[in-house]
């Protein structure tokens, strides 16, 4: 398995926190990398570092061979490394269909806008929100808006996909909707690398997991070893339902 | 005494008055995140508060800040819930449009009322000459009174109650209303304050300048650049920016053409926008 | 005499019902409001008593025509971009036969451009700068003297009184006082005089600390310059306020008006360089004296006139002798006719240039100077002191 | 693409219409008033590509067609060059000044850059008010020798006027063209939420940049025509603080962010004001109705006429860009 994305030391530091602190990791082709740590353990702040929202302070991005170190997100995109936020941000005032085509056309393939039509359509379609197609955005549910996250970063047509908490806030229902498309886009030949609270999903989709605590990196290995882990279960000691979960996961 | 001193001295003594001036929209801006676009108009009623008060009783200007004051702070209640209640929770740039549409509105009327034509307050104080110069004495009882009505806001935020609640709110709007402020009247205490303190400086302009319905624009552009450099929702700040920027004129003015003065300011404010969002002088409440 | 009457009575009903009416409209704007409303005013109110008299009269007579005159006039704010769109208005939609400029050099020059776009013959009055007529205007006539001549006045009395004055100008940074001032300084250098500091300021200035600070800086005695009422009023109190230690100071255009008087002590001294003054004493060929015109205006606004007056009533004049010289108000006619004036009024002898490089300047006219000082009863008068030989009272210097 | 939009032919027919109408019969009068509704149109056009299309207000458009007006008139009195180079140099002129000016302020976003607008308009107007090669505070005019060439003043006004219903039209087409553009669709998306749309790979940067400077250009051609028709500029009236003012309020009114909205919301503005024009007493109102005309739209109908259109008949929109 090559490796898509190589990061290497990298660390954010905002006044006196110190958010992300010398994190280094690969994620393979056709991975599926699960990031968890407890809240403010860094993961969002990890994820903007790695698509450029911000700058790192030190190390390396290395995303298919080519250095990303400091390029600004919309760069980052076009290389082909998508993302979704964990707060969704559909742009409210456009519809369902023209939020995805801002995704097609401004992604990996620079699209013109009928082939940008073409793709959300077939995109739309995959997430299951092609009956919403011309609904605006505002007016969708929340599950609908996390679909409208990943469909919008799918049309892109990335090779790699971060995804942000994309199952937070579902019903059982649409979570295993969610799991399925996640192992869709992993089939088709698009690499994942998620922040996710909901465990037993996590444990089961990941090939790998990554553990944060206070902005480092405190364990990097299959599921079922991270479980184990001495220093995850401190971390989580905090939370002691997320250490059942995280036992009861496996 | 040396040129420089003086013009150095005139420009710390209308400094000041530029810094109560701002202090009302820092304040406004501060709190709820407010770009005041009525600020100007209302220094402008300020000034014909004055011309008229003076004009109808001949009692000495300095008195007369207070009905001023309280006029403000009437008007400025009225004009929050024209222009801002509603837009609170809406984007800025809705209520930087409809703090503005109020703004046309009251300048067309003062027009209607006033024309463009200028007016004058004719009161004047002696005043100090040091040497060649003198330094009038309605400048220096501006820069007086100036200072004391920033002085006595600062206490009145500082010391009283309600004061403490607008500083609450200013900090962390959700935060105050869980520690039981209701977060409406403070806003509109707030906006109300802000106003007034608009109307006082445009008061003591009055007693120094010509002016007319127009003239508030002036130094609706001047509070911003004083805002932007003390960095926003530091009333004081906004006082001790308006006296630097006076004093930069001031320090300036013997060397070039005070027509240039403009371009200097216009340039600073528009770079220290750009480099020092957050203001120069410290960082923002929020 | 009295049928006769009684006939031209008829007769003019008559004409009112048929519609055969013979007026003519004249179109111009008024600063009523704005920086400039002061000056413009009085300008207008010498337009008001020279219609009012002329229609009391029985209308311009001309080619065995008589014309009533009616104003089609509205209020420009001071402000250019108004001034173009009242005057189109005015050519396009009222008809205006013969057009009056506005008040002050920069507006004029402004309506001047569509005046002569449509070719609309206008008699310029409180606006004196030369550059307009240097065009290519070809229906400008101008009834001030040029601007030129406004402080090389002012400096030829003070080269009289005292050779040895060092000069500051300060003067407001628009058309006319640009023009005053340009020539002016070129003129103090020539004839030996230490000008120690020059400054323009902003048409709108309020504050003139600064400048005042570096005024007494310069050591300057004598201050020249000044632009309008509202800035020369204003710069005026400001200078009596800072006690700024001068000997002399002579400003445009403000110190001619009758409210100078409002400013009390700092009105003291103050010089202006004026068109006209009611002390002038020409002998008119043409139209009122300068006594009788006096009177009626000031019985009319219970105040004395300005220069500003008596050239909004001078323009009235020249502009019915041309259309009586020109039998009608066809307007190459009565631009021939104008082209050809050379008359003494009670303002003055009025002749336009006819070189084609500045058509329509003012070649007839003079500038006085005129000073405000304490009578007797400690009242403030204006009092003519130049030219000597036709003072009304002795320059004082120094003020104080 | 664009032959299919009804947009598309109504505009032409407006263009044809504006030229039309004075030139037949020679109404002078009806001209002038419909130049003023040309340049209004012009204005809120491209206003409308900052404030509709990318959702930055700028407070300060007005500065792009005094600087036009002063690079035109520059050209053309001191360089004696033709009307038509002279506007199209002013344009471009302008157009990589506005570049410049906007990789600077557009580093802000919200209040931030709508008030940096205001301190480039007021810092331009100063520095213009005291460069000396621009005539000061007094300004630049046109000699009348410069309407020879074209025939005379007459000729020469309504040259001017053609030249300002094509700048119209195109002002007009831009938006429309841009409107279903992918250039359109990433600044959309800016308007929405920039940072969103920067994550799914808009260069927000470039395309503000380039939409500042492109919403330059047609205002400063604009600029160049019509102080040439004026025949002088001042900084006075070429960076009227209060037209850019009124330039929202049309765009408001209208309907921001669509192209028959600008058009609706100039023309139906600068009438009334044209209205108000000659009584003082009625001027001050038009401020008085232009600020309350404002508060409603905001409060009742954020969407203004064309808005309020399409929610009465939602099909519109399709017609109706």
């Amino acid at each position: 398995m090559t490796d898509l994305l190589q990061v290497r030391g990298i660390s954010k530091r905002f006044g006196g926190l110190q958010a992300v602190a010398d994190v280094s990791f690969n994620l393979g082709e056709g991975e599926i990398l699960g990031l968890i740590g407890p809240n403010g353990a860094g993961k969002t702040t990890l994820f903007n570092l790695v698509n450029g929202v911000f700058k790192s302070d030190a190390g390396t991005i290395t995303f298919l061979g080519k250095d990303i170190t400091g390029r600004s997100p919309d760069q980052v995109v076009h290389l082909g490394l998508a993302r979704t936020h964990q707060i969704v941000r559909p742009l409210s005032g456009m519809s369902v269909l023209e939020n995805v085509i801002v995704g097609a056309c401004f992604g990996r393939e620079n699209q013109s806008m009928r082939e940008a039509r073409a793709t959300a359509l077939e995109v739309l379609e995959r997430v299951g929100l092609a009956d919403r197609a011309n609904s605006s955005a505002r007016a969708l549910t929340l599950a609908g808006k996390k679909r409208l996250e990943v469909a919008r970063a799918l049309a892109a047509r990335p090779m790699l996909l971060l995804l942000d908490e994309v199952l937070a806030g579902l019903n059982p229902t649409e979570i295993g909707q969610m799991i399925a498309l996640i192992l869709s886009i992993r089939d088709g030949g698009v690499s994942v690398f998620m922040i996710e609270h909901v465990m037993q999903a996590i444990m089961n989709l990941s090939d790998r997991i990554v553990v944060l605590n206070l902005g480092r990196k405190i364990a990097e290995a299959p599921p079922a070893e991270v479980v184990k882990n001495a220093d995850v279960v401190e971390a989580y000691l905090g939370f002691p339902d997320i250490v059942d979960k995280l036992r009861g996961a496996q | 005494m040396s040129g420089i001193l003086a013009s150095m001295i005139d420009g710390l003594l209308i400094g000041s008055v530029y810094g109560l001036a701002a202090m009302g929209l820092s304040l406004i801006w501060g709190v709820m995140d407010v770009i005041n676009l009525t600020h100007g108009a209302m220094i402008a009623l300020g000034m014909f508060g004055m011309y008229l008060l003076f004009g109808a009783s001949a009692a000495n200007p300095y008195l007369l800040l207070i009905p001023v004051i309280a006029a403000g702070l009437v008007l400025g209640m009225i004009v929050y819930w024209l222009s801002v209640s509603w837009v609170i929770d809406r984007p800025q740039l809705m209520s930087l449009l409809s703090t503005f549409a109020v703004n046309m509105m009251v300048i067309g009327i003062g027009t209607a009322i006033w024309s463009t034509s200028p007016y004058n307050v004719n009161f004047s104080l002696p005043g100090i000459t040091v040497g060649a110069y003198t330094f009038t004495g309605n400048h220096i009882a501006a820069a007086i009174s100036a200072v004391v009505i920033a002085l006595l806001l600062e206490l009145f935020l500082y010391r009283t109650r309600a004061g403490k609640a607008i500083r609450a709110v200013a900090d962390n709007r959700d935060a105050a209303e869980l520690m039981g402020i209701s977060s409406t009247q403070v806003l509109m205490v707030a906006f109300a304050i802000g106003i007034a303190l608009a109307a006082a400086s445009g008061a003591l302009v009055s007693t120094l300048f010509p002016f007319t319905i127009l003239s508030g624009a002036s130094y609706q552009l001047k509070s911003f650049v004083v805002t932007v450099l003390a960095g926003l929702g530091k009333p004081f700040g906004a006082l001790v920016a308006g006296v630097l920027l006076g004093l930069l004129e001031g320090a300036v003015s013997p060397f070039i053409a005070v027509s240039w003065i403009p371009l200097i300011e216009f340039g600073l404010f528009v770079v220290v926008l750009i480099l020092f969002p957050r203001g120069i002088f410290g960082r923002a409440t929020a | 005499m009295k049928r006769t009457s009684l006939i031209a009575f008829l007769l003019s009903l008559f004409f009112v019902a048929g519609g055969f009416a013979q007026t003519i409209t004249l179109g111009f704007t008024v600063s009523r409001t704005g920086s400039l409303n002061v000056d413009s005013l009085e300008q207008y109110r010498g337009f008001e008593l020279w219609r009012d008299t002329v229609n009391a009269a029985g209308g311009i007579k001309a080619g065995g025509k008589s014309y009533k005159v009616q104003f089609a006039s509205y209020d420009d704010e001071s402000n250019s971009k108004r001034v173009q769109q009242l005057y189109t208005r005015m050519i396009l939609e009222d008809k205006a036969d013969f057009l009056f400029s506005p008040y002050s050099s920069s507006l004029t020059a402004t309506a001047s451009i569509v005046t002569e776009q449509y070719e609309k013959i206008m008699l310029t009055t409180g606006a004196a700068e030369e550059k307009t007529y240097k065009l290519g205007n070809q229906h400008l006539y101008q009834m001030f003297a040029p601007a030129t001549q406004y402080l090389t006045v002012a400096l030829d009395a003070l080269k009289a009184k005292d050779p040895k004055a060092t000069v500051a100008f300060v003067y407001e940074d628009a058309s006319f006082s640009v023009a005053v001032v340009t020539p002016a300084k070129a003129y103090a250098q020539q004839l030996g005089f230490n000008v120690v500091f020059t400054e323009a300021y902003a048409p709108n200035t309020t504050d003139f600390s600064a400048i005042i600070d570096k005024v007494i800086a310069s050591k300057a005695t004598v201050l020249l310059g000044g632009g309008h009422y509202a800035d020369g009023s204003t710069l005026a109190r400001q200078l009596y306020g800072h006690k700024v230690p001068l000997k002399m100071i002579s400003l445009l255009v403000a110190p001619d008006s009758p409210q100078w008087a409002e400013l009390g002590d700092a009105a003291v001294g103050v010089i202006v360089p004026s068109q006209w003054e009611p002390q002038s004493t020409f002998k008119a060929q043409y139209g009122p004296s300068g006594a009788d015109f006096g009177k009626a205006y000031t019985a009319k606004y219970n105040a004395p006139p300005s220069y500003e007056s008596a050239g909004g009533y001078a323009s009235g004049l020249v502009l019915q002798h041309a259309i009586e010289q020109a039998g009608g108000i066809d307007t190459d006619k009565v631009a021939g006719a104008l082209n050809s004036t050379d008359i003494t009024t009670f303002y003055g002898r009025t002749k336009f240039s006819t070189v084609a490089s500045e058509h329509g300047l003012q070649v007839g006219h003079a500038i006085v100077l005129a000073q405000w000082q304490k009578d007797k009863a400690g009242k403030l008068v204006k009092q003519v002191i130049w030219p000597l030989a036709g003072k009304s009272a002795d320059l004082v210097y120094p003020i104080h | 693409m664009m032959l299919r939009r009804p947009l598309f032919w109504l505009i032409l027919l407006l263009a044809a219409v504006f030229a039309w109408l004075p030139k037949h019969g020679n109404n002078v009068a009806l001209r002038e008033d419909l130049i003023l509704v040309a340049v209004a149109i012009i204005l809120t056009s491209n206003l409308n590509l900052m404030i509709g299309y990318t959702g930055y207000v700028n407070f300060g458009h007005i500065v792009f067609y005094g600087l036009g007006g002063y690079v035109g008139l520059y050209l053309m009195t001191v360089r004696s060059w033709h009307l038509i180079p002279a506007a199209l140099t002013a344009g471009v002129a302008v157009s990589v000044l506005a570049l410049l000016f906007g990789l600077g302020i557009l580093r802000l976003r919200g209040a931030y850059f709508a008030l940096a607008t205001i301190g480039v308009l007021e810092a331009v107007q100063a520095f213009v008010s005291n460069f000396e090669s621009w005539g000061r505070s007094t300004g630049m005019y046109v000699s009348f020798e410069s309407y020879v060439p074209m025939g005379g003043p007459k000729h020469a006004l309504w040259l001017t006027y053609f030249l300002i219903i094509g700048v119209m039209a195109l002002s007009l087409m831009l938006s429309l063209g841009i409107r279903r553009s992918k250039f359109g669709l990433g600044l959309f998306a800016i308007r929405e939420d920039e940072d969103a749309a920067i994550v799914l790979g808009v260069n927000a940067t470039l395309y503000k940049a380039i939409i500042y400077s492109v919403s330059a250009f047609l205002p400063a051609v604009a600029g160049a025509l019509m102080f040439f028709k004026n025949g002088m500029i001042d900084p006075s009236i070429a960076f009227e603080y209060m037209l850019s003012l009124e330039g929202i309020v049309m765009l408001m009114l209208g309907g921001q962010g669509t192209v028959a909205g600008s058009a609706l919301g100039a023309g139906l503005y600068e009438r009334l004001r044209s209205y108000l024009l000659t009584s003082p007493r009625l001027s001050a109102f038009h401020l008085v109705i232009a600020g309350a005309l404002l508060l409603l739209v905001i409060r009742l109908a954020p969407g203004g006429l064309i808005g309020w259109l399409y929610r009465l008949v939602p099909r519109s929109r399709e017609v109706i860009e």
